[in-house]
């Protein structure tokens, strides 16, 4: 119990300090020393883990971690950090535009996305399959708060499809899950177990049929929450709905989530030696996911979409390195694409609130308004989009340098051609949003603060690209 | 370097970045002699150091990823290098001189910051020895270049130039990844050394490579980027990415294709066919051309066209064992690419400097320069001479080695469908030939002589000192290497030598270009001395058939000009003409008409904008799937269903 | 082969959770739901004296009392509230969809023919075939309503049928994951409830196949 | 001492022979016009005439102008002293095929610029037209020489024109077609009929005579010279190349060889007053048709070269 303490407390203070009298002023003030302070506990937590390979360090009865997963819990915890940190301006400058005017609904707020990063951490440290899924379903839920914050009709919209299509999904990959503890029951284990360490260690002996529909339906599930293509219909409206630092969260920690769900039920199937499923699958799928999102990117209209879009790009490259079966590799890009997509959704937010626009047709000339804005955006832009020097170029590269075979060289091939359009068609966003002059007056001038976040993000995204960071968790050269 | 020397270079950069960002004005002198600086440190390091191979690969904190990025300087390596040192150098001279006249419409800190960042990653590329390292710098490369062409991006069109740009640069380094990736799978080694293209396995990946660097150096049909982007650089950056960033592509193929044997006859083929057709059609279209700029772009997709034919002759040879014409034409293409760097940079930087006092470059609004910047046309002719290659300057010299090993093809080749080929290549060399004289004779003529046929043109004065030394200093290369050119061929095969390549330069009786030029300016000295100097001259009218006086008017126009070779390409060159009549009784008697004519290219017409068209139908289709409707997202989810249980049922 | 007393509650819970499908008033359908839901618990409480699991018999009084009392009053109270009480229908005619649904539920025993169970085969099946059904009931509820709240209906089929199967398919699963999934779904039907009513609020309707504003040009 | 003579006959035939071609020509003409015509050596009282006259130029003209002649001449001169068209020279480096064509460019090159430099339309159309025929005959020249040059193993023009070997038909036939490609492009090069005609003095149609319509005096000399000079050395080259189609002239010794080119030069002069006389100039847009006829000419000494080579 003493684990689970260690993890809601600092949480469970923060929603009650949310929620009680204390002025918005001073909650922004408190709220992201809390969320860095959570980093801090759940590092030393994970320390154990960190420092090991391939062990996985129990924390309690259903709850463990191992070296993945720990990166994972902190790569979490880092960017709600850091989106936290920045939402403070975010809605200070809110103020400025006129909007946000009840200081109740940025407390609830708060309140909402520690709950909801603390969902999102219980996916990483849940061994037991059904906690994991109990813990994606809450993360819906909570997430459905953050996308509703506007309370408009269009981030009511987005809030119901978004809350409907993922119920349906996850209720899939519950099925899956029941079919994977039949598939356990049949003579492997006694009783059956839905602990992950267990079904890996057991795999061969599971029930394969039970276990391949079990598969079916969990990727079909996690995939709605990851948004693979044509599952991914909630994702752009609730990205673009939501302000800009929770769908920075959304993108850049949430789809993390249920891309790890997929990761270890696949580890599953791949350890059983079945492993054709659970390689082609997931490898044309996420081919596939790139190459509709690297076409839907080319008319976008809203500047949120746009990054929405190319998450569900970024959520087919990990699909595919999921597929390949490596857990490092698929943290390596869904490290990069977190840092860079969450400087870019924060940065959005900057330039939305100056603009006064989501409109692409409308954001001009962002670099005469303010060149850091412009700079970090350019480089965010270019990170996401896998240029070097940035870490992304170099998780994609060892992504596609593991396709061998045929079908794997075709994913290769679509994948290239994805990463090519989608390149492209956002730079051509970008460009167009940067360049000429600016349309509008600005209603909020650009500030250091404003920028800080975004370019330590997009700094931490180089240094996983040219530095040997990367190999902390990569060990095949 | 250690450890500590890089995160120095990395933290520069980076305060560098935030620094020269927010700084719109800056005093160009200070970073253009830094740069003058850095790369006449450069150059002397490389001549210093002659001789030796440099390998060297970083070290465990930075490496990328897990890979450690290797480079490697050697004999070919070095001469590559070499040109770009010089090109930086007098770049570096120019610029002073002619950003003060582009200030108004630059942030002079991201210009700095993104040049310097475009120079430091052509030497990385250029000096890479395996195909990551090689792979990221170019991509920084192109980048920089990127964000270069859209220099004065409050221009829809500058902006437009970009974009294509960007796009076919994506295009050139996914083709390239996927070769090199696909190479990887087939050799297991990321170093180019490792790479050998003598067996079927290897043949993909090589025509991927072969793809990918065609479309970034301007080979046809993949040249459209280049009139596009050429054009929107403020000249500086035009000169180096004329200069040398296509030369990059032909180093890489050198690097790649030749040092790694190809024998596929078929690939070979194909890069063959493509650089004849570049060649012809870069030349074709350059004659039409009235924006100076495109009309050099044109000019380079010509000339790359002649490195990579060199190239792929090169291959062919060795292919077939024929080692004096491999070595001929291997040799052809470096010294080509040397001297149309040197020269494309010069013409580049001449143009620059009319465009910086005219405030044009419209052939149809310039004339009568010759008297006001005497100077810059004096270099600007030597340039257009050189690259029209006229004896003895240096573009004669390669393209003679060109020409030269393909007449030995002739005499040595086997079979006669290969000596008929070569024939029709000299033929088509020497039309060629022919056409880039025209060219640049409009160039010149429309451009610099007769009167001025507008008012900004006629207030242009000569360019300051140091745009006019970093020509001079060009010029000057251009001559001592066209009159040594036997000196420079065998200092290229020595290099390809050292760097692994045997080469020898087996021509006996070489070219006396050195004669020619000397015996040239004696006879042309004193003759004048003797002759012309004495002769009493006097001032008097054009002729003009006794009807009073010429006006700007009644020149010959550009496009006039090359109307009758226009005429004979017809079926290539279409003109799209558009009259204006206007006034008060407009059908009967117009008081101004006007009238316009535009070359189409059918390439961009016929090809790329339905091809573009199709992307975009196919992504308005795709995105009718976003329709809003939550019962279809939801009948999505079913679908899917049924779909991966089908497949489970089934696989 | 003989049919369990569980199999039994669990095939009649599926034909019930049909009949919803081919009715328009949202009452009826509630009460269907409810009595589908009271037939699901009876299923675990006759699982529960088949294995003689007391955990089940707590987990059966738990859906008893939740799912089939709770939830319903809940939405009953809501239906009033709204002022709704029809849905509109969509896609298809509603006893077009109810035959619809019959035909997967048969559909539904061919699919889990194969299905291997703990027990033995053929042990198993009519279980399957009845969550499954259950499943597919719900979604083409979701498919053939309009109203948000019929939305939220078809959800709760769905998850109805899921329990099921890892009833009739699972040997106890663990109390902890199920209590879990249990406090999950009544968060989400609170909150989708809520939800409603901000619907209701704001664009004076709760007719989601009017929602289609967030879309791509 | 023999080699001061050599360069002494040299520089001689420099200076005559171009006036001897030109006023064949002219006086050929003029007797076929039943006139008596100037004397044969007319042409060098022109150029004496024109070197003591003063100059007048355009005041738009720039100092390219008078350059350009005198680059002109000088090329010319490095040209006449470089291409073996005299059966007799003094020492001279490697004469490449290629560079000498490409030095024939750098004369064009330099006169097109100089009939640009003064403004003038007539000159910049005549540019133009220039420009159009040399891109067209430019091809015919080097196939030519190309071809014999495949013949005999070399691209360098002394070895060709040079050679003593036994010679076979197909050798005869490719200098004859060559020889005729050489002459036929020289009448297109040199701006004589049926391409141009140098006597009309009509601005609108002529090609040379335009271009060079601003040069006056010691200027004009030199350009006049300096085209003659050109003319001789294309038909010191055609009539070298019928008379080597002969097996038997490569065993004569050098005198006689140098006085049957000569003779072969005149007497292209006095073929080209003949056609002169008896045609007219052919349409601008027939002209292209008669180089097409040239360009194969010199294909198919190329194509036979290539056969001969095959065969061997």
């Amino acid at each position: 119990m003493n684990f689970f303490i260690s993890v809601t407390a600092i949480p469970l203070a923060t929603v009650i300090l949310s929620l009680t009298k204390l002025k918005v002023e001073q909650l922004r003030l408190v709220v992201p020393v809390m969320s860095w302070l959570q980093l801090g506990v759940l590092t030393f937590l994970c320390l154990p883990a960190l420092q090991s390979n391939h062990s996985f360090l129990t924390l309690s009865a259903d709850f463990s971690i191992e070296k993945i997963g720990a990166c994972f819990l902190l790569l979490t915890n880092f960017i709600a950090a850091a989106s936290i940190t920045h939402a403070t301006c975010f809605f200070a400058n809110e103020k400025l535009v006129g909007r946000g005017e009840d200081p109740q609904h940025e407390k609830l707020y708060y309140a909402a996305c520690a709950l909801f990063v603390t969902a999102m951490s219980f996916v990483f440290l849940s061994d037991n399959l059904g906690l994991l899924w109990v813990s994606i379903e809450a993360t819906t839920l909570f997430s459905a708060a953050l996308v509703y914050f506007s309370r408009d009709k269009h981030s009511l919209e987005a809030t119901w499809k978004y809350l409907i299509i993922c119920s349906v999904g996850i209720a899939f990959a519950l099925l899956g899950i029941i079919l994977i503890f039949a598939s356990s029951q049949h003579g492997a284990i006694a009783g059956g177990s839905l602990s992950l360490r267990l079904l890996v260690n057991h795999a061969n002996e599971l029930q394969p049929k039970l276990l391949q529909f079990g598969y079916i339906f969990c990727l079909l599930g996690f995939g709605t929450k990851a948004g693979v293509f044509p599952l991914h219909t909630w994702l752009p409206d609730a990205h673009s709905e939501a302000p800009a630092p929770a769908s920075a969260l959304l993108s850049g920690a949430l789809l993390n989530c249920a891309l790890f769900a997929i990761c270890r039920v696949t580890e599953i199937i791949q350890v059983s030696g079945h492993s054709f499923f659970a390689t082609f699958l997931p490898i044309t799928w996420g081919a596939l996911t790139a190459l509709a999102a690297s076409f839907f990117l080319i008319h976008q209209i809203g500047i949120k979409r746009l990054w929405a879009y190319s998450s569900i790009e970024n959520v087919g490259i990990m699909l595919v390195a999921i597929g390949l079966g490596s857990p490092p590799l698929f943290f390596f890009q869904a490290l990069n694409h977190s840092l860079a997509k969450v400087a870019l959704f924060l940065l959005s937010g900057n330039i939305i609130q100056s603009a006064g626009t989501k409109d692409l047709k409308h954001i001009r000339g962002i670099l005469q308004v303010s060149p850091s804005w412009g700079i970090t955006f350019a480089a965010a832009a270019a990170a996401v989009t896998g240029m070097p020097p940035f870490g992304s170029f170099v998780a994609e590269w060892m992504i596609l340098s593991l396709c061998d075979d045929f079908v794997q060289r075709i994913a290769a091939g679509v994948l290239l051609f994805a990463l090519a359009l989608s390149f492209i068609a956002v730079s051509l966003h970008v460009g167009r949003i940067l360049w000429g002059k600016p349309k509008h007056q600005t209603a909020v001038l650009p500030t250091f603060s404003s920028t800080l976040i975004p370019l330590l993000l997009c700094i931490f995204s180089l240094l996983a690209g040219i530095t040997c960071l990367p190999t902390f968790f990569l060990d095949q050269p | 370097m250690a450890t500590f020397e890089i995160l120095a270079v990395l933290l520069g950069f980076l305060a560098l970045a935030l620094f020269l960002g927010h700084r719109k004005h800056l005093k160009p002198a200070i970073p253009a002699s830094l740069t003058f600086l850095a790369s006449l440190t450069a150059m002397a390091s490389l001549i210093l150091t002659w001789g030796h191979n440099f390998h060297w690969q970083t070290q465990a904190p930075f490496l990328l990823g897990v890979f450690p990025l290797t480079f490697e300087v050697d004999g070919l390596t070095r001469l590559y290098l070499l040109l770009l040192s010089t090109l930086i150098c007098a770049v570096s001279v120019f610029s002073p001189g002619y950003i003060s006249h582009i200030a108004a419409k630059t942030h002079a800190g991201q210009y700095w910051f993104c040049f310097w960042l475009f120079i430091v990653s052509m030497y990385a590329v250029v000096s890479s020895a395996d195909a990551i390292t090689f792979l990221v710098v170019w991509e920084l490369m192109s980048l920089a270049s990127i964000a270069l062409v859209a220099t004065d991006h409050s221009h829809q069109s500058v902006q437009k130039s970009a974009f294509i740009y960007l796009g076919a640069t994506r295009v050139a380094s996914a083709f390239l990844a996927g070769g090199f990736l696909w190479m990887h799978s087939v050799t297991g080694s990321w170093s180019f050394h490792d790479w050998r293209f003598d067996v079927e396995s290897t043949y993909i990946p090589a025509f991927l490579i072969l793809i990918g660097f065609c479309i970034k150096s301007g080979i046809w049909p993949f040249h459209i980027w280049l009139p596009y982007a050429h054009p929107s650089a403020p000249a500086s950056v035009s000169a180096i990415m004329s200069g040398f960033m296509i030369k990059v592509s032909v180093y890489a193929l050198i690097r790649i294709l030749v040092f790694g044997a190809l024998n596929s006859l078929w690939i070979i083929a194909i890069a063959f066919a493509l650089a004849v057709i570049s060649t012809f059609w870069g030349v074709l279209f350059a004659l039409v051309q009235n924006d100076l700029k495109k009309l050099l772009a044109y000019s380079s997709i010509e000339n790359i066209g002649l490195v990579v034919m060199a190239i792929a002759l090169s291959l062919y040879a060795r292919a077939h064992s024929l080692p004096t014409i491999a070595d001929l034409a291997i040799i052809a293409a470096v010294f080509h690419s040397w001297n149309h760097g040197l020269l494309k940079c010069l013409l580049f930087l001449s143009t620059g400097a009319v465009d910086a006092q005219a405030h044009t470059r419209d052939l149809r609004s310039l004339g009568g320069l010759a008297k006001r910047m005497p100077w810059t046309m004096a270099f600007f002719f030597t340039g257009s001479f050189a690259i029209c290659s006229i004896p003895p300057l240096n573009g004669f010299s390669s393209k003679w080695l060109l020409y030269e090993s393909f007449f030995q093809n002739i005499l040595l080749s086997p079979t006669a469908i290969e000596k008929g080929l070569s024939l029709a290549v000299i033929c088509l060399l020497s039309a060629v030939g022919a056409l880039a004289i025209a060219v640049f004779v409009k160039a010149m003529g429309v451009g610099f002589l007769g009167v001025a046929r507008s008012k900004t043109a006629q207030r242009a004065q000569e360019a300051g000192l140091g745009v006019l030394v970093a020509q001079a200093a060009l010029v000057i290369l251009c001559v001592a290497s066209g009159a040594n050119s036997e000196f420079v061929s065998r200092l290229i095969a020595q290099s390809l030598t050292s760097s692994g390549l045997k080469v020898s330069y087996t021509i006996s009786n070489g070219l006396p270009t050195g004669t020619v030029a000397i015996l040239l300016s004696i006879l042309a000295a004193s003759i004048y001395v003797i002759f012309l100097k004495t002769s009493k001259v006097t001032r008097y009218r054009t002729w003009d058939c006794g009807f009073g006086s010429l006006t700007e008017k009644t020149q010959v126009s550009a496009d006039s000009f090359a109307q009758p070779l226009a005429r004979i390409f017809r079926p290539f060159l279409r003109y799209q003409n558009s009259a204006k009549f206007e006034g008060a009784d407009r059908r009967h008697f117009p008081e101004e008409v006007t009238v316009e004519t535009q070359i189409i290219s059918i390439l961009e017409k016929r090809v790329y904008l339905p091809a573009l068209a199709l992307f975009g139908g196919l992504a308005k289709l795709l995105s009718r799937l976003q329709a809003g409707s939550i019962h279809l997202y939801l009948l999505y989810v079913c679908a899917t269903l049924c779909l991966l249980l089908i497949l489970g049922m089934t696989l | 082969m003989m049919v369990t007393a569980t199999e039994i509650c669990v095939l009649t819970a599926a034909l019930l959770a049909c009949l919803i499908v081919g009715s328009l008033h949202l009452k009826v359908n509630l009460w269907l739901y409810a009595l589908s839901t009271l037939f699901i618990a009876l299923a675990t409480a006759a699982a529960a004296l088949e294995h003689s699991e007391t955990g089940l018999i707590v987990i059966a009084i738990l859906i008893a009392l939740l799912k089939s009392i709770a939830i319903p009053k809940f939405f009953s109270w809501a239906i009033d509230k709204l002022h709704v009480y029809r849905d509109l229908g969509a896609i298809i005619a509603p006893p077009l969809a109810m035959h619809a649904a019959i035909l997967l539920f048969a559909l539904s025993f061919i699919l889990t023919k194969e299905i291997p169970s703990p027990a033995g085969p053929g042990y198993g099946w009519f279980g399957a075939a009845g969550g499954i059904s259950l499943v597919f009931t719900g979604l083409l509820l979701m498919l053939t309503r309009r109203l948000a709240i019929s939305q939220i209906f078809g959800f709760l089929v769905i998850e109805n049928g899921i329990y099921v199967f890892a009833l009739t398919q699972t040997k106890g699963m663990p109390l902890m994951v199920e209590m879990g999934i249990l406090l999950d779904v009544l968060v989400g039907v609170m909150v989708s409830g809520l939800l409603l009513f901000k619907i209701q609020k704001s664009f004076e309707h709760i007719d989601v196949g009017q929602l289609t504003q967030l879309k791509e040009p | 001492m023999t080699a001061l003579l050599h360069w002494l006959t040299f520089l001689l035939s420099i200076i005559f022979i171009p006036v001897l071609t030109l006023g064949t020509i002219r006086k050929t003409k003029a007797r076929l016009q039943n006139r008596i015509g100037p004397p044969i050596c007319q042409p060098i009282y022109d150029l004496v005439k024109l070197a003591r006259k003063g100059e007048t130029i355009s005041s738009t003209m720039s100092g390219l102008f008078r350059l350009s002649s005198l680059f002109v001449f000088a090329d010319i001169l490095v040209l006449a002293w470089l291409t073996p068209w005299l059966c007799f020279k003094p020492w001279a480096p490697h004469s490449n095929i290629f560079m000498v064509v490409y030095l024939f460019a750098f004369a064009r090159m330099f006169t097109l610029l100089g009939s640009l430099d003064s403004g003038s339309a007539f000159g910049a159309f005549s540019a133009s037209r220039e420009a159009t025929l040399s891109l067209l005959v430019e091809p015919a020249v080097l196939l030519a020489l190309v071809a014999l040059g495949i013949f005999f193993g070399s691209s360098d023009l002394r070895v060709i024109f040079s050679h003593t070997t036994n010679q076979t038909f197909i050798g005869s036939a490719i200098w004859i077609a060559a020889g005729l490609a050489i002459f036929f492009s020289s009448l297109v090069e040199l701006s004589r009929m049926p391409v141009d005609d140098p006597t009309t003095h009509l601005e609108l149609t002529m090609i040379h005579e335009a271009m060079i319509l601003e040069a006056s005096g010691r200027n004009l000399a030199l350009i006049e010279f300096a085209h003659a000079l050109k003319m001789s050395i294309f038909f010191g080259l055609a009539s070298q190349c019928f008379l080597r189609a002969f097996p038997q002239f490569s065993t004569f010794n050098v005198y006689s060889q140098s006085g049957l080119n000569i003779v072969g030069i005149l007497g292209l002069a006095l073929f080209v007053g003949l056609l002169e006389s008896l045609i007219v100039k052919l349409q601008w847009r027939k002209v292209p048709e008669f180089i097409a006829y040239i360009l194969s000419l010199s294909l198919i000494a190329s194509l036979a070269a290539i056969g001969a080579g095959v065969i061997k």
